[in-house]
């Protein structure tokens, strides 16, 4: 077996094949099915700093491979998080990284210092993409100052890995990557799902009760891959890839491209053991192209 | 919540039951779990350009002995038109078991199920599994028209099986709860429901106004079917449920219908 | 048969199904399969001032639901299409629309008024959105000044229907939609392509040769769908909707949105027949549906 | 460019003819127009949700009385795997007659044609309408080794048919340029290729040496296949052609190969 180790700011992964935010739950809803353990590391979905319902029913559509959710960040908030759903995962042996959302900068920090008590989150991704709240969330991701202001906030506010996750829905990715760079991101993570639409012709109506959602998928892949090599050539932290992998050949589509680690979300969906398969995969490749190291293949693009 | 598996299953058969009802047998590569009525399996439907997630369907029997399962398909739309195209011999990728049970009956119960649709399949597998005499266990099948309806002769064991169909060529003339059995209903200890949302909430309405047991089976649209998109919510007096796994059985008493 | 009649400006189409530029050459590779006086209207392969090689081989890469490409704006030049393509097309019963290409602002009127010379071109499309050229192009398309400055030019040189072709590349295309309204655009059409890029894991090299390319096909439509609706909530003029539309449902869909009409891509590469399909198939959905007008579903979202 | 047609044809036989070349016919729904030699099909390959665009394949063999045509498919992705699955009875739409033809021999012409991989098709459907006696035609067929061959024997009586293998378990071992006949070149009047890139290039490049008359089909990446994308271009000395209406064959000396 290939050395599939990778180092994200301090966070050392076993391999670099991590799960989205909000598309594995807490993480024991995949354990069902295999041991986390195996993973590079858990993005747990979505955090704010209390209660949230979410946006009514009905939450998703299904698109040309790919669908689009509104999901709205439904969560119990962080105290509930802390006090009943911690306790129960807080030993998966992998890094279990809390996805920070808030509709105001306060909002942000107030996660952040209570996360930042909490011996086994190693790192935060600071969530300022999610397209399906009204307040916060993608609103300050799509300008400079906007993510440059959240950043810093929650910058002051923690000392442990900081990875800021970029919104797709932008003209240029690379210059939000670089804003948050410089106020100090540890790492950044993109993308987030794309804003979109679905009508049904017969009855007339959004196929969503938001109008719009998130999409998702294998898709936006292609769309995905580009802000990642764009970004990877902008700044110099780790960048964390995803958008639409499905398995190893996508996975190692975005190391190439300059990812040092990816994350799966919608493939999980349909089937939560696609993770296990591309470390898998990435291993296997790794050994018939005789390389070592998957740190080898990071940013390898041959131009 | 149990360990839950994907697995390939080998299609054993596929028969078609009426104009757009099939029966599709499939065994399992590996032993079966325990799988109770209302539990569902989620079917990756391959070979289409135009399905991308997986399609949630009820289990209707179990064969422990051949580790195999069946299910009931009623022509929808793309996926599971689709489904019904399979052949035996054709493998299906399933994510099972998924979701919660209905409530079982006790001894000596006298019990309602009520199943429309695609909602016939867990209705029927309740019956069989019940654990109750014949006589205790009445089924209220409900469809369009007489060319709607299967043949469900083979569950006679089971329960006293009634027809409904709203053009009257089959049964009582209407919707299911037009059924005589509907006056009656305070004789019951519980009533189950699966079927079109309509359906269910006329029951339920029925059941709420006479304070029998109710319990439903809601079909929510589902993106993973175990509980980790939150797409497939429903309102309760307990917040928004996954439905595939806090459902999708509900007891109507947490269900925020306005009925 | 329904009215299926609209007018974009001062064009009366016969349909709202046109060819999208850049898919359909110079209408008489798809009046080979037949008769091109069927569809509401023909957009033309992108013409610049002078020849240009486009980019060099391969030029595609097929993606999920969709395709990246690169092609380049490959084209004899304005002078060529009017000595020895336009009068083999010009009696085609349909409107032929010239989508005119730039690297400045200069080249942009050097096309377009050469075009106004054109008796049987009746509009012309501005792209300002090509992703794939190195100068211009989309570079106009992704800021309001760039925009704008364009399109004033072009308007003061050009005296018929003036549609702008509007780039999904930006954070907010309803803010371009409204910069070139202010600039005397008589239509506006959207989307082109999202920029997007492939790589071929096993060879680690892109698979285009320009790395990055345009992605169009069914992976897009949620997000073209999404931008149509905003734009034709952001401006009064006509838009003409396109993205990924395979079939008569996906055409009624931009028709609800918003569009007034709606162009016909990548489908094409498919079947050519599509559009033509589409025409019928909005012709029933009226009948289907006691509609007498196609006009009635525009705009026809039902919130 | 005559007309062009999008048909529903339905497979006939699908007969596997190595471990991985398919010899599928199929039949039109409407009478055939001509077709010949280097024009091509493009096949949209259905019930694959990881295919978008159709595949682009030689015509091998026509049949107008029967409006049925022949295709050889070697497997080499996702697409021809796909299609070589194909069962007789199921229907494939086509995109056709696409591209232009090889220049037909003239009467008392000495030819050599050279077919390797998915390149064979259209090199057998020269010989058999060229119109010459077998005499005047030779065949090099090249492959990896005798086990991706295909019986050709069919074929003895339009031409002399030659063997190579890289691995000489059939016939002359080497690539096809390294067989007897080239070097006498000299002795034909028109030379024509169709195969992998490198195969074409290194025939043309013999031919250039000699100075014969030679063309051949090229394979590059298409999107439409009917001249609107220009996607498919090769540099010419006429510029960018589109490889699906200006070719797929082309005279050498047009093209830009640093040969
Ligand atoms: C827990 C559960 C158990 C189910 N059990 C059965 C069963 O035993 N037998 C059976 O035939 N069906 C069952 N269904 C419904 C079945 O999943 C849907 O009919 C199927 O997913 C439709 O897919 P499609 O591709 O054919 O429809 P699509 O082409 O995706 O949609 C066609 C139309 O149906 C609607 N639709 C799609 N999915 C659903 C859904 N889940 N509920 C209501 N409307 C929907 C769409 O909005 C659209 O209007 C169950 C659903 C759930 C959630
Ligand atoms: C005019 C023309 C005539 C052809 N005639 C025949 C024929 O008679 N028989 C036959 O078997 N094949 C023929 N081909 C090639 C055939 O079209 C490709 O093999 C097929 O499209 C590959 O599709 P796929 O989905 O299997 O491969 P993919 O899964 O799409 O790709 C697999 C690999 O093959 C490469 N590839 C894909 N398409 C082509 C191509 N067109 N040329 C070269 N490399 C490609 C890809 O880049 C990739 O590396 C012809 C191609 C053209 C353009
Ligand atoms: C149902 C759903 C819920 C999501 N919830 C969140 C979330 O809470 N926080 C977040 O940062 N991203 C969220 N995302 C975005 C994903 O983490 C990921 O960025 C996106 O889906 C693209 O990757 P994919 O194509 O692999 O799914 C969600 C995505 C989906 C589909
Ligand atoms: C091969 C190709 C070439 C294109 N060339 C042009 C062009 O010359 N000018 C232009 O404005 N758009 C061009 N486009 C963009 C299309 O007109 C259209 O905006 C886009 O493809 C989205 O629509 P679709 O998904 O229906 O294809 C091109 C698209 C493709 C696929
Ligand atoms: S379907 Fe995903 S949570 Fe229920
Ligand atoms: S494949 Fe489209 S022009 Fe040749």
């Amino acid at each position: 077996m290939a050395d599939l180790s990778v180092k994200i700011h301090d966070l050392l992964l076993k391999n670099p094949v991590m799960l989205a935010s909000g598309t594995c739950g807490y993480a024991e809803e995949i354990n069902e099915f295999y041991d986390v353990s195996q993973l590079g590391g858990i993005f747990l979905k979505g955090i704010t700093p209390r209660n949230r319902d979410g946006n009514l029913y009905p939450r998703m559509a299904e698109t040309p491979s790919g669908m689009l959710n509104a999901v709205g960040l439904q969560n119990k908030g962080i105290d509930y998080f802390i006090q009943n759903i911690y306790p129960r995962i807080k030993n998966y042996e992998t890094p279990l990284i809390i996805n920070v959302n808030g509709s105001t900068v306060e909002e942000y920090i107030e996660v952040t210092e209570k996360v930042n008590e909490l011996d086994n989150i190693p790192a935060i991704e600071l969530n300022i993409s999610c397209p399906n709240v009204k307040e916060g969330g993608m609103a300050f991701g799509v300008s400079c100052p906007g993510a440059e202001a959240v950043t810093r906030a929650v910058r002051s506010a923690y000392n442990k890995t900081l990875i800021v996750k970029l919104s797709p829905n932008v003209t240029d990715v690379s210059e939000i990557a670089k804003a948050v760079e410089g106020q100090g991101a540890d790492g950044v993570s993109l993308v987030n799902t794309f804003v979109g639409m679905a009508i049904d012709a017969e009855t007339r109506k959004p196929l969503l009760s938001t109008v719009t959602g998130g999409l998702s998928g294998p898709a936006i892949k292609p769309i995905a891959l580009r802000m990642v090599w764009q970004v990877a050539q902008a700044v110099k932290i780790p960048v964390i890839g995803m958008g639409g992998i499905m398995n190893a050949a996508d996975a190692i589509e975005f190391l190439l491209a300059g990812a040092s680690a990816v994350q799966v979300g919608t493939a999980l969906f349909k089937d939560p053991f696609i993770p296990l398969n591309i470390v898998e995969g990435i291993d296997n490749y790794l050994l018939r192209h005789q390389m070592s190291s998957v740190s080898e293949l990071i940013g390898g693009l041959q131009l | 919540m149990g360990k839950k598996s994907v697995a390939d299953f080998i299609i054993t058969e596929n028969i078609p039951l009426n104009k757009d009802n099939y029966l599709i047998r499939l065994k399992s590569p590996e032993s079966l779990p325990p799988i109770k009525p209302g539990q569902f399996v989620n079917i990756d439907i391959k070979n289409s350009s135009e399905i991308f997630l997986r399609r949630p369907f009820s289990v209707f029997e179990t064969d422990y002995k051949n580790n195999s399962i069946s299910i009931i398909v009623k022509v929808l739309g793309r996926g599971s038109k689709k489904l019904t195209e399979v052949k035996a011999g054709e493998v299906l990728s399933l994510v099972y078991p998924l979701g919660k049970h209905f409530t079982y009956p006790s001894p000596g119960d006298k019990v309602l199920a009520v199943g429309g649709g695609s909602g016939l399949a867990p209705m029927l597998f309740l019956a069989r599994e019940s654990g109750l005499p014949a006589e205790n266990m009445d089924i209220i099948i409900g469809a369009r028209s007489a060319t709607d309806h299967i043949d469900a002769s083979a569950y006679n064991k089971y329960g006293n099986i009634y027809f409904t169909t709203e053009d009257g060529t089959l049964g009582t003339r209407g919707l299911v709860t037009h059924h005589p059995l509907f006056g009656e209903l305070a004789n019951y200890d519980k009533i189950y429901a699966c079927g079109p949302e309509g359906m269910m909430k006329a029951v339920a309405r029925e059941a709420k106004k006479t304070g029998v047991f109710c319990e439903v089976s809601l079909e929510n649209l589902m993106a993973c079917g175990f509980g980790v998109c939150l797409c497939c919510i429903e309102p309760t007096v307990n917040g928004n449920l996954c439905v595939c796994t806090e459902g999708p059985v509900f007891n109507i008493n947490d269900l925020k219908w306005q009925i």
